[in-house]
This record gives C-alpha cells, structure tokens and sequence, in this order.
C-alpha cells in the first residue's frame, strides 16, 4: 500500500515535471523578437494545458486514474457554468429582459423591444419550478413541468408524424416494375448498371419487402409463428444487416476524429510533423 | 436630315435581320452575343391571382399562360417578372426575379408591420406579368389583374393526411383501451429486452450492488424521454421494494426534475417513501461529452450491477456501453435514435429497438391499460402495410392521386 | 531516417498482429488494451512517417478529372464553397486539388459561394493554393472570387441568366466589368464547367437541378462521404462526376500527381488522412478476424 | 390542486398545440413562437436547478469525506471559476450582451473543446474493442451484423484491387437499398410509438412523472 502511494507519488512529479519542460520549450520555441513574452509563456501554457487534458483522458483507454477524475471532473464543472451563462445572457439578458423592463434593458444594454405581458408567464413559471427547492411548497413545481410536458407531447405528436412519419410512407409506395415494356425488353436491356432497370425493380422490391417485414417484426400483440414468424425473421435479418453496414460506415468517422485529436498532439505541441 | 434616314434604315435592317434570325434557331437568340434588338413578344395570357391557400396570409399566388412566343413562333421570350401596385393605375414594381421555365409564382411578403417588404392582408393589389426576352429592353405587359387580397387560413387543407390519422389513431387507443377496461384479455408476445430488466435488478439486490439508469441527451421535449420517464418509474418502484440503489445522473436540468418528481412517486408507491432520496437524481452537466466523462466516471468507481440507457442517444451511445462493458455490468438499452441503434445492438447484452422502448413502460406495467395502446398501435401498423399495397397498386395504374394526398405541404 | 522508422513500426504491427493471431489459434482472446494500442499505432504510424497508399482514381472520380483536363486550355470553370468550418477536413483537399488543376491546366477560375461560411474558406484557400503554387496568375485575369450571396437556390435561378443581377463587384467590391475575367461573361450558360463543393443545403445537388440541368452546363461536385450515397443517383447523367468523402479527394489527388509533376511536392491532405483510414480499416477487419478464430476455437475446444 | 390541476394543464395544453398545428393563421403561428420563447426561458431557470443539485452533490461529497471527494473540489473550482469569469460583466460595463471576459473564451477553448474532442476521438479506439468482441459468428443474426460490417470496411481496401469498384458499388447499394427499408420500418414503428406516447400522456393515462402526494 504505502510503496504504491510512493509510486503513484514519484509519477505525478515526473508528470508535473514533464509538462512543466514542455512548457518551457513550447514558449522557447514559439517566442521570436518581435512577440510580448508574456505572451509568448501565456500561449505556451494554453497548448501545453489542452495537450495535457488530451493525454488524460487517453490514459482513461489504459485504466481509470486520478489524471482522467481530475480531467473528467474539472470538465464537468467548467461545461455546467459554461452553459449557465450562455443561458443566462443570450436567453434572460437577449430575449426576456428586453420585453419586461426598460432600465434593466439599458442597465445590460440590450434595445428595449416594449412591455410585453406574455413574457411574464415564462417568468412565473420559471419561478414555479424554482418553488422545488422548498420542501413545503415542491409540489407548486408540477405546475409548470406539467405546461412543458403537456405542451411538448402535443407538441411533437404532430410534427414527428409529419416530418418523419407520413414522409416515410408515402416514399414506400414505389414502383414494384420500373419502366416496365414487357419481358421481352426487360431481358434484352438486362445490366448490371446501377441506374438500369433490373437493379432499379430489384432495390424497390427489397424497399417494399424490407419495410414489410420489418414493420411485421414490431408487431407486438402477434406471437411470431407462422406467416407472421417467417416475415418477421426477414424482417430482423434486414435491420441485423442495417446495423452491421452503419456500423462499418462509422469507423471511417471515428478514425478521422482521432487523426484530427492526434494530429494536435504531433502537430500543434510537439512540433513533430508539419 | 440624312443622318435620320440613315439610322431609320439600319434599325429597320436590324428589325429584319433579327427577325429572321430569331426564326432561325433557339441557339443563335440564346447565344450571349446576340444584342441585337429584339422584336416585341406578345405578352403572357390569362393572368390571374389568388390569395395563397393553407398559409397565414400575407401571400398571392400568381399564374399565367406562357407567351405565344415563349418556347415556339418568335422563340425570343426567356422568363416572366412579376410586378403589383396597390393601384390599377401603378405605379408597379417588381415582386420577382427574372422567373425561368414556369408560369406561377407565389408572391410573398414580410409578416409584421414595421418589416421590410410588409404585406398587409386584407387589402387590394394589382398584378402585371412582363415576358422578359434577352434583351432586357425588350418586353411585353400582360393584362392587369386585380383587386385581389391576401388573408389567413384557419385550416390547412394540405395537413389532411396528418389529421385522418391522429383521429384514427386516438379512436383505435380508446377503443382498445375501453376494450382492455372492460376485461378483455389481450395478448402480447414477450420481449427479451423487457424481461432482462427484472432480472437485472434482481441480480444487482443479490451482488448489493446499484442500478445506474441513463434518461439519454434527450431534452424534456423529446418523447422517447417520456417513454423513459415511465420506464424510470417501473424500475425505480421495482428498486424500492427490492431496496436496491439507484444512480440516476441527468443531462438536461427539465429532465432532471421530472425524473425526481417520477423516482418519488415510485418509492410512495411502493411504500418506501423513507428511502428515497433527491440526490439518486442528479445534474451533471448539459455538455455531451462532459455528461458522458462523468457518467463514465460514476459506472468505474460506483461499478453498478446494471446499466439502462432508455432515451434519446447520440454518439456517446458506444462510449457508455464500452465503459459498462470494462466495468462489468449487464447492460440493457433502448433507443429510437436510428444512427445509434447499431453500436447499442453490438455493445450491450439487451437492445430495445424503436418502437419497443415506447411499448416497454407498458410491458413493465403490465396494465390493460397500457396494453391496450399497443393494440392500437399494431393495427395502425396493419394499416400502414396494406396503405403501401393499395399505393404500389395505384401506381402500376398509373392513378397518382392516392399517393399525392399523402404528400403533406407545410 | 524516417523510411527506418516506418519500416520498423510497420513490422512492429506486422508481428504484433501475427503473435495475436497465434494466440487466437489457441483459443486466447486479446485484451482490449492491446486493440486501443494498435488502434493507436495504426493512425499514428501513418501521420508521423507520412504513409501513403497508391490511390487509383474510381471512374466517377476519373470522370471529374477527364472533364476539366480535356477542356481546352482557358476554359471557364466555376468553383462553389457550399460548406463550413465543420465539413472542410473533409472537402478542402477537394476543392484545392480541383483549384490547382484547372489553373495548371490554364483555365479561367470564378470562384464564388452559397454558404455564408464558404467565403472565408474560399479566400484563406486561395491565398494558400494560389499564391503558393502560382505566383504567375494574376487576380481578376486568371482568377476571381466573387463571395457569397444569400438566397441559397434563388442565386442560382438569378445568376443562370445574368450574374449581373446579383453580383456587382467580386468579394472586395471590385466592378466586375473592370476586370478582364469577367469580360464577355453574362452568365452561368457562359461556363464549361460547374464545380460545387459540399453536400449539405444549398450544395451539389441544387447545382444539379437549378443550374447544371437548368441551363445543360457540364455539373461536377465534391461532398461529405455522408451526403454521397444520396447522390450517386444523378450520376452520370446529370453529373459529370463526384468526389465522395476523403476517399474521392485521395483518388483526385494521386491523379493529379500522376498527369502533373510539379504538384509531386504539394501538399495532399487528402492521401494523407487516407494512410490512417486505410491501416485503422484492416486493424479492425484483423481484429475481427481473430475474434472469430479464437471463437471458433475455444468453441471445438469446449465441444 | 397538487394533481388534478398538472393533469388538466397536460390535457389542455397538449390538446392545444395539436390544434394549432393544423391552423395556418399568423396567429396560431404566434402562439407556437411565443411556446418555444417560454420553454427556452424555463430552461434557464431549470439550469439553476441543475447547478444547484450539482453543487449540492459535490459539497456532500467534500462535506462527509466521500470517496474520491478531493475531485469533488475540482469540480467545484471549476464550477464557479467559470461563472465569475462569466458574470464578470458586472465589472465591465462596456461589453455588449453575451460574456466576453477573456478567461471564460480561453476556459472555453483550452479547456472544454480538447476534452471535448478527445472524448469523442475515444470512440475510434471503442469501436475497434467493440466490434472485435461482438463480431463473431455466434448466430445467423449476428453472422448478418458481421458480413455486412466487413463489407461496407473492405471498400478502403487498396490491397482488393480490381475488385474495389464492385465492392464500393455495392457498399453503396447496401447502404442506399435495404438500409433504407430497415430505416423506414423503424421511422414508422417509432413514429407510432411516440403518438401512442404522448395520447397516453396527454389523455392523463400516464401519469408517473406527476408525484403523487
């Protein structure tokens, strides 16, 4: 116990130490003549700081550890205050205060837009749910979780059936035959071309098949046996095939992200590659 | 003197010769060069205009018939510009770009007084359609066209499609939800994913380990966190009897307190209103890599016996179930984010795919109630194959109608 | 010396791979640790010693090339930035190596940009390709930029009759008509070749319909890998060709590389992110493949 | 009052903004713009709640000597470091709506943009382990998954040669084609299943998340 916490010691100097020459060189190498070298240590720190932040959460690959709890928590508490006063200035200061007060607009400086009622009610209602905090009154607080749930579910029970919904559908209905003139022509034109006829009909049959089984497959009050276990079987062998194709889609994303995080390191603190 | 005559007599050759050039062919009056003076085109026909339909006003639709000599006889007309004017009289100006290869436009003006380009409703404008050719000296006035007014609409007629079906679906659930109420059984196939959640908390009870329950990136307006909620609730109660930890580290603040508000009523209900506590419920932060470090954080050191990820899902969705992997934890997720099912299916023991996390707080629940809805919602199903067989047939028929009404507008 | 080291690491894997799969032969199964760290090993060895793999251009790529190398020289290309900051790792070696060809090649370049974010993108590349590469070429004679306009489509249904309406002067308040490029121009019937880089909303496929379709002028384009799949469909009737993702800008690259020696020094970021793709690709297809050995292994073993 | 009120408002309101969808006029679209104003304000306030629960946990933590509590503190440093840099304002009366005190931009980006981007650069090293572990032909179904990851991942194989054309178009096939059909059965059942959901909760069906006391 006592030697792990002497080795964990001796690290944490030789990191501390490490970080601290990097930083040295960094400043060394990017003041010139003509830069401020208050600046110069300054950028230094910054670089030095962002590479040291991206090798702790790295060292999380290898194992849980008290640079990635550092990291992890310090990122934590600075992205909560971060968006608490993006909130608090573009939403209170830019889009309520301007309707509710003029000396309050002219204190921020922000143009009065007028008295507006209707921007008493979100303030009312903010002010509800802060009502949680008391213990007696909590219950106030349901009122308006109640107006946002309320609203949000009418909300998005028209617009999801819109945009994705019946959008869907109605692209199902596809020709089963495209520009079909009759065997004779559809053998005689036969090609492999992505845009010909055959793979044309073909994809819109395992469109129209696809989407069949698949639905089948979501079936709930059917037991899968029979018609209804065939179709809903090819209707899981089609989304397993979805699943394995995006997911080999993805890594080319993902890969890129790490050339771009490593290409920091290389590039932008040590200077390796150019 | 002579100098008139002259010039009279080159722009009467030139008339000429455009016009037999014109004749020609379409490439040598498309071609840039061809500056000549154009004869005048007959102007565009039939005008007329109308308030736009199923918009909140402050919008004319205008159409017309091509110029005779758009497309055929002088072939020198090239597009339309629309012009209006509050009077007959003018002065007119113009409400369009140059307009390429129709004949309707849409004219539409800023909503509120005090905006650029406002519109009123209710008032009278007159419409005038210019057949612009080449030469942008050269035109023809159509017809003017007026008084016409714009106003709102209190119904959009192209939203038609979308009412038929919430009225059709909110009938089915009370029907099979008064059906279920008044005793009919009602079957339901299992899901695997559904019964693993029992299991897994009963596993966590016997390690003496927590259970660690994701509510996603959703926000309180997203539903797959509403289903979430009442899958919280069925857990959260299930916790309370079994007296079993529970983590639950939020994104979004709304959420949050709702999630409170669900996990208390869950511990009332099952008669442990003593052992709750808010702090199971808590804020992390709403910053999606932030959450999913300290997520991850919680999953290593506090290495709960469970993990569910019920919500919505972006790209960390693969970074918590790996985490829960090293950590050793079952895990069972449920998504109706399409791009992130495939890294739930390959990472985590049990995937509840789409739909199956909004008909799980029914499972759970086991109420005729909830079950009901689920009847409803596989005749809506039925009803969406046999509408693609009946669209499929429509087509080979060559009857496009039935599929252009559910081409919703707006 | 950095031909040693990349020999070196690349053996290192080589073996490190084939002593896992050994190991899978028995039955074992490999640690994720070992997986991250070839996982590392195979997108860093390739940026550190600058691996490249010979990229032979796919014909929808070729087509692009062919089109603005068969052009006679002096031909009038139109280049369109429809993308941001976001997008541009991924399409910025496009419209790069689609800049260096068609000065090289002596045509006339006009760039301009449907995305508001494009126009400064368009300008730091330009500065960096042009004034770099071609010292010789002069603004406003070889090239021109004539920035963003909004409207998104209804720019592209102006400007196919007259550019005229909508663009005045070039991005620095330039008069068009006092700039030699644009003498003669009227408007987007006037060009050879159409060029637009980026797949989101105006992008490759607007230019397709409102402007290549519209007035029959020769549509090229460069997108994201995401956005390609949606318009493999107009090709090739109504696109001459397309570079999809990373992939196509590396095809367009090494082709250019192969026709032009004086770009042999250039920098090409698209081959360059391909080295990392490529190896990190058959790290994971390695992987897969052990798993399954070891699988099937422990499985008779078992049985 | 405690629970018929909430479960009235839900109906109302819910009933409400399904109405208004259908309604063209500028004043339906009014009532929708100043819905979505509100519901951002309210997210403010709610994100003091947030702040205050994290607070909360976190001085627990420190408070009663909770495992790993000293990172607690980073948190907290963290936490209020960038909220006085962020109301400095009041200090600097000249800076226009939004904060633009130095720190809190260089925080931003030293900070949170390359955690950010390595944490989410973790996934190229994740979807290797995970692909490597859940890859195997154990089943029919999971045979499928593997085939058609290893398919679409051949398409950057420079080692195929001519047959990397044929594996690139049919990649896109897959991706253009039965992807499409598996995605549009999805789309539709979750479609369903979220006005299911919310008629269930509009109709005060469901009623979890309301408390019951």
């Amino acid at each position: 116990m006592a030697d792990s916490k002497r080795i964990s010691k001796i690290i944490l100097a030789a990191v501390i130490a490490f970080f601290l020459i990097s930083w040295i060189i960094k400043g060394l190498a990017i003041h010139d003549e003509d830069s401020v070298l208050w600046f110069s240590v300054r950028d230094a720190f910054l670089i030095t700081l962002a590479a040291f932040l991206t090798l702790a959460i790295f060292s999380f690959l290898y194992k849980d550890n008290p640079y990635y709890k550092f990291a992890e928590n310090l990122f934590v508490g600075v992205s909560a205050a971060y968006w608490m006063c993006v909130g608090f200035w573009s939403t209170i200061i830019g889009n309520m205060l301007p309707n509710l007060s003029e000396s309050l607009s002219s204190t921020f400086g922000v143009p009065y837009k007028g008295f507006n009622i209707f921007y008493i009610v979100p303030l009312i209602l903010g002010i509800l749910l802060l009502m949680r905090l008391s213990s007696k009154a909590g219950w106030i607080s349901r009122w308006a979780l109640a107006w946002i749930v309320g609203t949000t579910a009418g909300l998005n029970l028209v617009r999801y059936l819109r945009t994705d919904f019946i959008s869907q559908v109605s692209n199902t209905f596809v020709p089963l035959l495209v520009d079909w003139k009759g065997f004779g022509a559809f053998y005689s034109g036969l090609s492999l071309a992505s845009t010909g006829q055959f793979v044309m009909t073909l994809s819109n049959w395992v469109i129209f098949i696809g989407v069949f089984s698949g639905l089948i497959y979501f079936f709930f009050s059917k037991e899968h046996k029979g018609f209804f276990g065939v179709a809903s079987k090819v209707g899981i062998w089609v989304l397993m095939i979805t699943f394995g194709a995006s997911f080999g889609y993805t890594v080319m994303g993902r890969v890129s992200l790490l050339v771009g995080r490593l290409t920091y390191l290389f590039k932008d603190w040590l200077g390796l590659i150019s | 003197m002579k100098l008139k005559i002259v010039v009279v007599l080159t722009m009467l050759f030139m008339g000429v010769w455009a016009m037999a050039s014109a004749q020609e062919s379409l490439e040598t009056i498309a071609a840039p060069d061809s500056i000549q003076a154009a004869p005048l085109p007959e102007p565009a026909k039939e005008l007329s205009a109308k308030d736009a339909p199923d918009d909140h006003g402050h919008a004319i639709d205008v159409t017309w018939a091509k110029s005779p000599d758009d497309g055929e006889r002088l072939k020198n007309v090239i597009g339309y510009i629309v012009y209006r004017a509050a009077n007959p009289d003018g002065p007119f100006e113009a409400r369009s770009g140059l307009l390429l290869g129709t004949t309707s436009y849409t004219d539409a003006g800023a909503l509120n007084e005090g905006e650029n380009d406002f519109m009123p409703d209710y008032q009278d404008y007159y419409y005038r359609v210019r057949a612009m050719t080449q030469d942008s000296t050269v035109f023809a006035d159509s017809d003017i066209f007026g008084p016409v007014q714009s106003y709102g609409q209190w119904y959009d007629k192209g939203k038609t499609a979308v009412l038929l079906l919430v009225a059709g679906f909110l009938f089915l659930t009370i029907f099979f939800i008064s059906k279920a109420r008044g005793g009919a059984e009602l079957y339901v196939r299992r899901l695997a994913g559904i019964e693993a959640v029992d299991e897994a908390i009963g596993r966590a009870t016997e390690m003496g380990k927590p259970i660690l329950y994701v509510l996603g990136l959703g926000t309180a307006a997203d539903i797959a966190t509403i289903a979430s909620y009442t899958i919280l609730g069925r857990v959260a109660k299930k916790v309370a009897e079994y007296q079993t930890g529970l983590i639950v580290p939020c994104y979004d603040p709304i959420v949050m307190t709702v999630a409170q508000e669900t996990v208390r009523t869950a511990y009332l209900d099952a008669g442990r209103p003593d052992a709750f506590n808010q702090d199971m419920v808590y804020f992390v932060t709403n910053q999606q890599f932030a959450y999913v470090a300290g997520v991850n954080g919680v999953m290593l050191r506090e290495r709960p016996a469970t993990n569910l990820y019920m919500g919505k899902f972006y790209a960390e969705s693969l970074i918590l179930a790996e985490t829960g992997v090293v950590a050793g934890s079952i895990q069972i997720s449920g998504t109706d984010e399409i791009s992130q099912i495939p890294f739930f299916v390959v990472a985590c023991d049990y995937t509840l795919i789409g739909e199956e996390l909004y008909a799980a707080s029914a499972y759970l629940g086991k109420e005729p109630l909830l079950l009901g809805s689920l009847k409803a919602q596989d005749y809506a199903k039925a009803g969406v194959i046999i509408l693609a067989v009946i669209g499929f047939i429509s087509l080979m028929l060559g009857y496009h109608d039935f599929v252009d009404f559910f081409h919703v507008t707006g | 010396m950095s031909n040693i080291g990349l020999i070196i690491s690349l053996i290192v894997i080589a073996i490190g791979l084939l002593w896992l799969f050994i190991l899978s032969l028995r039955g074992k199964e490999v640690e994720r640790r070992i997986i991250f760290l070839f996982i590392g090993l195979s997108v860093s060895v390739p940026l550190l010693f600058n691996i490249t793999f010979s990229e032979k251009a796919t014909p929808i790529v070729m087509d692009v090339f062919n089109k603005v190398e068969n052009l006679p020289a002096g031909s009038k290309i139109l280049l369109s930035y429809d993308y941001g900051p976001s997008m541009a790792p991924e399409v910025e070696p496009m419209s790069n190596a689609f800049l260096r060809h068609a000065l090289a090649k002596g045509h006339r370049v006009y760039v301009m940009c449907l995305w508001a974010t494009g126009q400064s993108l368009a300008a730091t590349a330009i500065d960096s390709v042009v004034k770099k590469d071609f010292p010789d070429k002069v603004y406003g004679v070889d090239y021109i930029n004539i920035g963003f306009k909004a409207g998104g489509t209804g720019v592209l249904n102006v400007i196919i009759t007259d550019f005229r309406k909508m663009y005045l002067t070039d991005v620095d308040g330039r008069d068009l008509d006092s700039l030699p490029i644009f003498n003669g121009i009227r408007s987007l019937k006037d060009m050879d070749l159409l060029i637009s880089i980026g797949g989101g909303y105006p992008g490759v496929k607007e230019w397709i319909l409102f402007a290549g379709s519209q007035g029959n002028i020769p549509t090229a384009g460069g997108c994201a890998a995401v956005s390609a799949p949606l318009l493999y469909p107009y090709y090739p009737k109504q696109m001459v060709g397309l570079l999809g993702g990373i992939k196509g800008a590396a095809e367009y690259e090494s082709q250019l590389k192969k026709v032009y020696k004086r770009f042999e020094k250039s920098p090409t970021p698209g081959i360059k992110m391909m080295g990392p793709q490529t190896l990190a690709h058959l790290i994971v297809m390695a992987f897969i493949v052990i798993g399954n050995i070891s699988y099937f292994v422990s499985k008779r073993k078992r049985s | 009052m405690k629970r018929q009120l909430p479960l009235m408002l839900v109906f109302v309101f819910g009933f409400a903004m399904i109405i208004q969808y259908f309604i063209p006029h500028q004043a339906s679209e009014w009532v929708n713009a100043f819905f979505m104003d509100w519901m951002m304000i309210i997210g403010v306030f709610a994100l003091a709640l947030g702040i205050w629960s994290l607070t909360k946990v976190s001085w627990d933590k420190v408070k009663y000597k909770k495992s790993n509590w000293q990172y607690a503190i980073v948190t907290l440093a963290g936490l209020f470091l960038m909220i006085f840099f962020g109301f400095d304002y009041f200090r600097h009366f000249s800076t226009p709506v939004g904060s633009n005190n130095y720190m809190y931009v260089k925080f931003y980006q030293h900070i949170v943009i390359p955690i950010q981007s390595t944490m989410f650069s973790l996934l190229a090293f994740f979807i290797a382990s995970a692909a490597y572990r859940a890859f195997r032909a154990r089943s029919l179904l999971a045979t499928l998954l593997l085939i058609a990851a290893l398919v679409i991942m051949l398409r950057f194989n420079p080692l195929l040669g001519p047959l990397q054309p044929i594996m690139e178009d049919f990649s896109v096939w897959l991706l253009n084609v039965p992807n499409l059909a598996a995605k549009r059965a999805i789309v539709i059942g979750v479609g369903l299943g979220m006005v299911a959901t919310a008629l269930k909760v509009i109709l005060g069906i469901e009623r979890a998340y309301l408390g019951k006391d």
